[in-house]
């Protein structure tokens, strides 16, 4: 037989069997009468493209059919009930496969008239934005859920009216402390730091400097720096002219 | 080709190729004269017509498309956009109802009375095209206000804000079985 | 809707989509129920092929698709180069065969008829969509159940796994009762 066999070109071990049982022109079932097993051990010994990653399966066939054939030479042991002859295990896979197989060549006819059935690429529709539903959305679940929000409230906060007023009263306005920083200029110029408390807080930094940019817009005060990071003194009123103080 | 299958075979090319299809190369697929492949084109074209089909031939100079018709398009659009159906979560119900009876409301405020962060159900309900903004409040940091739209109005089915049930009367800590004053 | 209209709203429906379109989904575009959706499918069916036309309605186990009848192929591919679906390997078509003859099976029950690992063949069926996982096997390892998908009718060109031939039965070789139980 001709030797010139790539493993490859076989999908597995059942189907080169089937192969050399097709060439071979014999019944699946004599398959172990006849030299088929020779033959099978024959190609994957001298297959071109023999490696151990494709050969494996290949060469646990050849291993059962050793196995199948030298049990054949020796005396038949009592069958016992469970015990499962590799002989007609192996018949029945090739023949389950060769239906399979014969099953996979009647797919591809379909598929091959199927090749002649034509769809078309999807329309290119620009869609509006998208609706959306929503459900119960009713008066007595929005009045519901108001309640269940007034109820988690600790309970002297429940006589609150719902119309929502200013969370807190700001300390510091901008108009109180530009009167503040008058006043204190009011007995002469001071140093800019002195303006703020020991400690200040991040609202009385910010509203205090915010009242001094209002005074200086509204030429009530103006400031002096001798040199740069020097001490910013303060000044009640106008600045008369230009240079330095 | 048989004139008689003509025009189904153009039926066919026309739906395979999507775009429009010069006159010429339709006569030079099917074997046939620009004049035979003009007029199996019509009896198609008639024959379309005659039973309101939802797809139509339409013509533009030499060159013939097939399109569907404008009637079926909300249709189309219900298939490739269905309509989604949602729920409020009740977080998201609770920050609605509390900026529907105290509209114009900030986040700010809204969180104060319901006690938790409120970004995410805020941001889900002018999604949802529920609440609106309708202006800064003249505040520290000039909070955005928000009020309830029409959209709102449309789903709860009343006509103003007015004919909101008034709000919910919690006088005591008993005060268990106050029903809300609705007929439903 | 009107049922009078549904047949060609179902015809513009399929023809933009180009795609093929679940059954539930179309029903819930043209707010019919499913039952009304597939007997207006039916009477497009019965116009379209009443006049051999160009195009066909196929059903494809759930899914409904417009194609071209295949007739008109040589006229379609003269024109036009379409796109066409690739076939399958020998050995993708093989593992497809074992599964859509015995579904739902395991990756190990395909191995096991077909003598070769399948790991690849599985992955690529799985990737094409010919294939989908159903579950898993109650037995040692809990492997999944794979069966064939309406994308794998539609690769056949048909509208039920019933429709494929039944499995060939051969002479002289003597049935065991190892083997996988098939459900052709």
């Amino acid at each position: 037989m001709g030797i010139h066999i790539r493993l490859k070109q076989f999908d597995g071990p059942l189907d080169l069997l089937l192969h050399l049982i097709g060439k071979a022109k014999i019944d699946i079932k004599d398959v172990f009468v006849s030299e088929i097993t020779e033959q099978f051990i024959e190609v994957v010994r001298s297959a071109e493209d023999f490696d151990l990653e494709l050969a494996s399966e290949f060469i646990a066939m050849a291993a059962l059919l050793v196995e199948i054939k030298s049990r054949a030479l020796l005396p038949k042991p009592p069958k016992t009930e469970e015990e499962e002859d590799p002989e007609q295990a192996l018949i029945a896979r090739l023949t389950a496969y060769k239906q399979f197989k014969e099953s996979a060549q009647n797919m591809a006819e379909f598929e091959q008239n199927a090749l002649q059935i034509f769809g078309k690429l999807p329309e290119e529709i620009p869609l509006p934005p998208p609706t959306l539903e929503l459900d119960g959305l009713t008066l007595e679940a929005l009045w519901l859920a108001l309640r269940r929000v007034a109820e988690r409230k600790p309970k002297e906060d429940r006589q609150v009216d719902y119309r929502l007023r200013d969370i807190r009263r700001d300390c510091y306005t901008v108009e109180s402390c530009m009167e503040v920083i008058q006043s204190r200029l009011s007995v002469g110029e001071i140093p800019f730091e002195e303006l703020f408390c020991s400690v200040p807080g991040r609202e009385e930094v910010v509203t205090l400097f915010i009242a001094l940019l209002e005074l200086l817009k509204l030429g009530k005060v103006y400031v002096t720096q001798c040199e740069a990071l020097e001490r910013i003194i303060l000044h009640p009123g106008r600045r008369q002219g230009f240079g330095i103080e | 080709m048989e004139l008689s299958e003509a025009p189904h075979a153009i039926e066919a090319i026309l739906f395979v190729s999507g775009e429009a299809v010069a006159v010429p190369e339709l006569a030079l697929a099917l074997g046939l004269s620009e004049m035979e492949t003009m007029h199996a084109v019509e009896l198609l074209q008639k024959e379309y017509e005659s039973q309101t089909r939802g797809i139509a031939i339409r013509r533009y100079g030499d060159h013939l498309k097939l399109e569907t018709r404008a009637e079926y398009a909300p249709y189309v659009e219900r298939l490739l956009q269905p309509v989604q159906r949602q729920t409020l979560s009740q977080a998201a119900m609770e920050t609605l109802a509390v900026i529907a009876y105290s509209q114009p409301a900030t986040k700010g405020e809204v969180e104060h009375v319901r006690g938790v962060k409120c970004d995410y159900s805020v941001q889900s309900l002018l999604h949802k095209g529920l609440i609106q903004e309708v202006g800064r409040k003249e505040a520290l940091g000039r909070p955005i206000l928000y009020a309830t739209t029409d959209k709102f109005l449309e789903h709860f089915g009343i006509a103003d804000v007015r004919e909101l049930p008034p709000l919910p009367q919690l006088t005591g800590a008993a005060q268990q079985s106050d029903e809300p004053p609705l007929t439903p």
